[in-house]
């Protein structure tokens, strides 16, 4: 039996122990009735072999060879290393570590993630995990209400956040009567006027949202925001890409006090695209917020003999102790891409995650480029920006991206969905994985594509 | 030692960063001066061997499936065949992006379809949301529905939602999560929610019921079909707390029970790893009237191949629980599982779990231990409460779990439940062999008979790992949480 | 510096320590004008994103996705747990384990691997392996010789012995005037006449060297060739594929007192194919030969405790004790094979084998009844076969081969080269994982080769 | 526990196994009774959990280069980039069958095309085999040359090889294999080879010399010309034996210094992994002379792309040495590190392995331990003796060996070379900080100080690994090499 290591012998003795006599007595006080199988119609057994052939050829019909999306998540160099030892079996197949004398290796290393992202975004204090970008700004928003001394309920959430963070965050806070008022975005800049959220200051504001840079790329005047959401007792969460803070101001340092709260997605840090996750969600916070910070959290401390240790810490704002009035329903969070990520940092140091933040850019510069010389393309918006950029075609976007992905070729993410106001306009990424060449190709292909 | 302290100024591994000689010098398209970092951050500067070393001997500091026993209840830790990993980490899953044309991602599509499928059969239920990316987030999108349903029927008084008191953190949490008031209700002598005390908390107020089937406690429900006609005829709907599905995969079905919305932990019954506490997934099903409001993404097959579906196509939805389409790589991994057991190794899970919490209860009651609810059936676990041994050896669960470690096995859950003292709840799952749980047996007997003869041993434990006993108290009262030169 | 972890104040420091001045100074005593480096026509350097786009770009032209050749690699099924497992950097990055005390895995997984392998053969001992199977054939036709009581230098080889193997042999043996006679084959069945080594016997003969199943597939009569073996005083070195032996009589229960020497490639044993290596040899034998066998040994002892230990043991043998009079000159082996194999059949148990070895030839036979059907295509041997059969083609095999390359399918391994008197043969194969499917495509395919 | 006595009658994997169901029985071709095994091999009946519990913790039991500083003199233990063992496990590699079309293997052989022409470049020498399996093979084909030539030539009388006392066991064995006698030429007090020796030595019977250089006393053989000059006026040939070719490599070229045939051990200053005792790669290189005896096969580039040259278009050819193409796998991570560090960052390997063997070696003399030739400048190894340790304290370098153990290092080389009594031969390798060689140098001189303390303390080492010192003597004397039940 697939993964089950009974013999016959086996079993036999185990009924005769129980007192039974066969298995069917096991499930005795199941209702007479109730039981009626379902799995009846799967499929039958595959042995490894017919698994591999089978998925082996579904792996093979993905067919991106060339990748320019962008959108929130991103296709960076991964050192095999990190991968190799994150799938270590006592890494891979260990729980939640609540047994903390025999799980020092998750809590060890989570510990040192959660120094590394709050050295990255600047901020006092992280949690272990959330489950991706999206839902950690849907926390972030739960935790500023919670937070907010007045007890405001409204929050600022500009359009130029991630559309689908955006609606992410309406799920999860729908149900606490918060209110999540979107700012729209200056038409040539792509951006939050520093000026636009005066109109909406009418009523307290709990938050402010900022995410940098912007789902377009652009750089937001992140220091006027920060400071004037400051001045009107509103927190500022911050929603960054962890991958550029090597060439950023980290949230921390963002205006006069920096913002209050930093998350994102932990993607860009050694996590392989995968079909959109496992990801991770980061969640940061200066130390007075920290109790009401969901989530998992580790503590250094020591044995009964003064040995540093970790633990699990903080769980009184934990859903097992504190039930309906925890911080947050999230028990098992994403472990062990927190584990990888934490390798792909130290492999990385702060040079190297310097460096592919400046060769993301640089390749991007070189792609607009090469875009510039196509007649009929165009850039949007005119602001700094950083390795996104949205692109107006002459040419309807769904039909210029179906065409490339006949070659293989990602072309970028269509924003007519999100932005019906853009018109035609597709928004495309690069990373440092992208060669002069694959560069050249792409707006090769994109020419062609164009007919122009 | 952290691995900031092995930092050395101006450590790297060139081998590991983009070389800038060769990207294009940003001119025109410069990043003005302000928008830049001008302190590093405190990342280690460390080779990539140091890297490599401190990892892998930080690894071997844990207990594991791969290493160890581990009856973890409420949790089952069962083997994750690793030849789920190699299929769900192939070069072609793993380079898809999640916004890729549609064309480029057919392989996993059709995959999340037929998972969507499979755990629909296996529930009993009327469809399917791969979205939630645990089974807190499942809960989460199954009471959001709730809401939905109620909401869309103009239904608004519904502000209760009833929990048994046996239930998991996460069932109160959920429902507070979602705007609900939770009520409690008790259980019997016997582990079952009481029917009498549900009896007087149902009514127009309720919006729903969660219940895990088998329960926390460890036994069977048994009287869930009544619970479920009470409850519905309140008005109210019922919420299945799909963790506990090893003890019953392919013999009963919740739809079956009555339930109207059904989370299933694919890190649980199907195998996928839990990874020193995740990633795990979700999935969310639903009955026929709390379709619509399923979350999104839903898979859907259509002329062209597969593809997901968004608000637009399901304007009820409850929305998005993730930006793109949630824990993909788990549900390869369970779909992998699912595909290598087959329709029978499904209902096998269930009967061999089983087996062996009884054969492991049976042991253990033999061998003097009092079992918590002795004249039930163990379902795929059991508790067992020392509360004598407290009482007469003054020592604790925690002392015991703690020796167990000694012993060369994880603990069992003893955080949990709250209901019963001295607990330990043990879990054994169906890929221990019977001499591993034969040996657990032993262990126990051994440690019981230390707190006899020299209880210092079992107080001061654990002696041979890594770290002696930690104080947790130090560290909540006066938190470390980032390392600081 | 790629890979060395030294910062600029080390090198300083360090050179100050030794009381030097720069790094060339370390280099004084060499010979002034003998430095010249060499590197410096070496391309620079990639870094590891680079190196991946570079060797995945390589790895995706190797062309076959449907592969029929045998000839002494085997495409099996390898669990995936096994090389998740023998990667570990524990098994992976350790030495020849000389510190047994530091070395408790790589040494006990070595005395499980002996046992194992010599379970499968019916041997009594087995070396921790050496290169490949053809170098243990050659090691193993020097052990004979050297144990032969007479001093006799001759060893029959037959031709069914596969034709690299014999190749190797002669290298290897070439120096220590050993004749390798070798004895040809039957016309009908492609084997070894038990009554032709008579025809040899005129004088003394140290060993006869038995391949089953040989080169061609072809059972051979090992009863009786071994029996006549020993009668004449004669060693008998049987070659095996130890896929092969959860279905087969093991070479120790050959004939009456069973073969002296076992050896071969245990490539089938959960190694991939990887385009030729690294693979592993193994060399079992009786007792009486231990102390003439080369390689490292692992034996069970016990620590100063009295617990279960394991250590490299009878290195009196051993180049490093022994010098010029070692038993061999091999040093390092294929270690790391040996571990994964012994993963491998530890998955795969007694009973796993012995399907492995039925669906191979369950399936050989369904590929020879499909190819039954094709006009022209002759089957050539009427013996008992396992898993491997001679093709006569009515066109000539490297056309043949050459058409279904184009097509991804590697068809087979072409015989006139090394048998041109059998005309146009061709030596296919079949594992467990063919799948009915690829062998119908297979046929398919060959038929439209064939063009008849 | 040896995973036999986990094994337990009718336990098996069916997910490993094929299903026998889905195979056409065999009927006309069903294979006679008298070939079939009868009773089943003692192979364990584990599950697939078990398995890998087992081979996890046994792992885990293991020092190495990912866990721990390992100075193995004359071993090279350097780190081993997961990047080269990625790209060389990449699928389309690992599928390749060795026989397959040649137009299937493209990717492969213009790598090993490469990686022939880039050792050609580093050794500076006309030729590349990649042949060879690990150095010992590598050896083996050199002196087969040697013999070749010299047969070819009609120079029958050539029947000795010499040898300088320091070499390396692999040396004389090889020479003997290759059917040669082995002459012994003693060093001098500074490890050099004794060059009057050597003028005694030569004559018209050698056929060869072999040497290290640096030789495996840790120095360089400065009159390495002067022996050229004589061994080639004698009609002799140079072997030379590139193990410790990390010292110097990308400064000094074998082919400039003389010699005729040399083979790479890739696996040390290549930086492929050593994997508990192997696979490595010998590729062996040949000065003009020695080219056409080189062994099959050899890489040509033609029209049609990269092809395998065999012994129809190498006549001369001393033959194969392995079935297929050697150890390919090796060969490509090999390939991969020198891409990855590039023309400068070979000969960076050599500048920096010295500078840590010689701030080693300063930093021990500092601290008071006898270096074996005090004279001499380190390579990228060096030898103490304990000799007076031994004297004074009762404590053998295998004592200390074991000792280090404890301190979380592996141990030097201590079996070798025999010249020196009570050595250590240490090599740290250029991926180790500074920090870990001082962590050395402090254990060393606390094991020291514990020596003259607490003698037993070190008499009894090791104290902390999974068993205590082992009986090699009691192994030896009555052989326990393959489990019985
Ligand atoms: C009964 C029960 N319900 C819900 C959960 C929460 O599941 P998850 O950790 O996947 O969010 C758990 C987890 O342990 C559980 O045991
Ligand atoms: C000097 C020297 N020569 C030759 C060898 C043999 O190399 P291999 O183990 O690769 O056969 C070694 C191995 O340690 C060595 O140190």
């Amino acid at each position: 039996m697939p993964f089950i290591p009974h013999t016959e012998a086996d079993v036999r003795a185990m009924l005769a122990t129980i007192g039974v006599t066969d298995l069917d007595a096991l499930f005795a006080e199941i209702p007479a009735g109730l039981e009626r199988g379902g799995a009846d119609t799967l499929p039958s057994p595959l042995n490894e072999m017919a698994l591999r052939r089978l998925m082996t050829e579904r792996a093979a019909r993905e067919g991106s060879t060339l990748c320019f999306v962008g959108a929130g998540a991103y296709a960076h160099h991964i050192p095999a290393a990190v991968w190799e030892i994150a799938t270590r079996g006592e890494f891979y197949s260990a729980y939640t570590p609540y047994q903390a004398e025999a799980s020092q290796g998750t809590l060890q290393t989570l510990y040192e993630y959660q120094t590394m992202i709050a050295a990255l975004t600047g901020m006092e204090a992280s949690n272990a995990s959330l489950y991706d970008g999206a839902s950690a700004l849907g926390e972030a928003i739960l935790m500023a209400v919670r937070a907010h001394p007045d007890g405001a309920r409204r929050v600022l959430l500009p359009t130029t956040v991630h559309p689908r963070y955006r609606a992410v965050a309406r799920t999860l806070t729908r149900a606490q009567g918060i209110e999540l008022v979107e700012l729209p975005f200056t038409a040539g800049g792509g951006h939050i006027d520093p000026q636009t959220p005066h109109a909406q200051a009418t009523e307290a504001v709990a938050a402010v949202v900022i995410q940098h840079p912007n789902f377009f790329g652009t750089l937001e005047e992140v220091d006027a925001l920060t400071d004037w959401a400051h001045a009107r007792g509103a927190l500022v969460i911050a929603v960054v890409n962890p991958a550029t803070l090597g060439v950023l101001v980290p949230p921390g340092d963002w205006g006069e006090k920096g913002a209050d709260i930093a998350c994102g997605d932990g993607q860009p840090l050694g996590i392989p695209l995968a079909g959109g996750g496992p990801y991770f969600g980061f969640l940061c916070c200066k130390t007075p917020l920290l109790r009401q910070m969901p989530g998992r959290i580790v503590g250094r401390t020591t044995d009964r003999e003064g040995k540093e240790g970790f633990v699990l810490t903080l769980q009184a704002r934990e859903q097992h102790i504190r039930r309906a009035r925890a911080t947050s329903n999230i028990c098992s969070n994403q472990g062990l891409m927190t584990i990888a990520a934490t390798i792909h940092m130290a492999l990385l140091g702060p040079e190297g995650l310097r460096r592919v933040g400046l060769a993301c850019h640089a390749n991007l510069v070189r792609l607009l480029a090469r875009l510039a010389t196509i007649p009929g393309v165009r850039v949007l918006f005119d602001r700094p920006r950083f390795h996104e950029a949205v692109l107006l075609l002459p040419r309807p976007v769904t039909e210029v991206v179906t065409i490339l992905a006949r070659e293989g070729i990602a072309a970028g993410y269509p924003l007519a969905t999100d932005y019906p106001a853009l018109g035609e306009a597709l928004l495309v990424c690069t990373t440092e994985r992208h060669g002069a060449q694959e560069i050249d190709h792409f707006a090769a292909q994109l020419h062609k594509a164009l007919g122009v | 030692m952290v691995i900031f302290a092995k930092s050395q100024h101006d450590r790297c591994n060139p081998a590991q960063m983009p070389d800038l000689a060769a990207c294009a010098t940003p001119t025109a398209d410069a990043i003005p001066g302000h928008f830049l970092r001008h302190t590093p951050p405190l990342l280690p500067e460390v080779s990539e061997l140091e890297a490599i070393r401190h990892y892998t001997r930080l690894s071997q500091r844990n207990y594991a499936i791969d290493t160890h026993f581990y009856p973890l209840g409420s949790c089952t830790m069962k083997y994750n065949p690793r030849g789920c990993h190699a299929v769900a980490t192939l070069p072609g899953f793993q380079g898809l992006h999640p916004l890729a044309p549609a064309a480029h991602g057919q392989g996993t599509l059709a995959t999340l379809y037929e998972l969507q499928e499979m755990l629909t059969a296996i529930t009993g239920m009327a469809g399917c949301s791969l979205a939630p990316m645990a089974g807190a987030q499942g809960e989460f999108a199954g009471v959001a529905m709730i809401r939905a349903y109620h909401e869309q029927r103009g239904d608004r008084e519904r502000r209760e939602i009833l929990v048994p008191s046996a239930a998991h953190g996460t069932n109160p949490a959920t429902a507070a999560l979602c705007g609900f008031t939770v009520r409690e209700i008790p259980v019997d002598a016997d582990g079952d929610v009481d029917l009498a005390a549900l009896r007087q908390a149902v009514g127009p107020h309720t919006a729903g019921l969660m219940l895990t089937n088998p329960s926390t406690l460890g036994v069977f429900e048994r009287r869930v079909q009544e619970i479920a006609a009470l409850v519905h005829e309140a008005g109210g709907l019922l919420y299945y707390d799909g963790a506990n599905l090893n003890a019953i995969v392919g013999r009963v079905r919740p739809g079956d029970m009555g339930f109207d919305a059904v989370h299933i932990n694919l890190h649980k019954t199907f195998a996928t790893p839990h990874g020193g506490g995740g990633p795990g997934a979700g999935p969310i099903l639903a009955s026929e009237r709390l379709l619509p409001f399923l979350p999104i993404p839903l898979l859907a097959r259509g002329e062209d191949g597969f593809r997901l579906l968004d608000a637009a196509e399901r304007p009820h939805t409850i929305g998005r629980l993730s930006a793109f389409t949630g824990n993909v790589g788990i549900l390869l991994r369970a779909y992998a599982y699912i595909r290598l057991v087959g329709g029978g190794g499904v209902r096998r899970i269930a009967d061999y779990a089983t087996l062996n919490a009884n054969y492991l209860q049976a042991r253990l009651r033999q061998a003097g231990f009092s079992v918590a609810y002795p004249h039930r059936r163990a379902t795929h676990e059991f508790l067992i409460t020392l509360r004598e041994e407290a009482r007469t050896l003054g020592i604790t669960a925690l002392d015991v779990a703690k020796r167990l470690l000694d012993y060369g096995f994880y603990a069992p859950t003893i955080y949990f439940p709250l209901l019963v003292p001295e607990c330990m709840l043990i879990e054994p799952t169906e890929t221990e062999t019977r001499e591993e749980l034969d040996r657990f047996v032993a262990a126990l007997v051994a440690i019981r008979q230390e707190a006899e003869q020299s209880p210092e041993k079992v107080r001061g434990a654990p002696h041979t790992t890594p770290v002696k006993r930690l104080d947790d108290t130090a560290a909540a009262r006066k938190p470390d949480l980032v390392w600081k030169p």
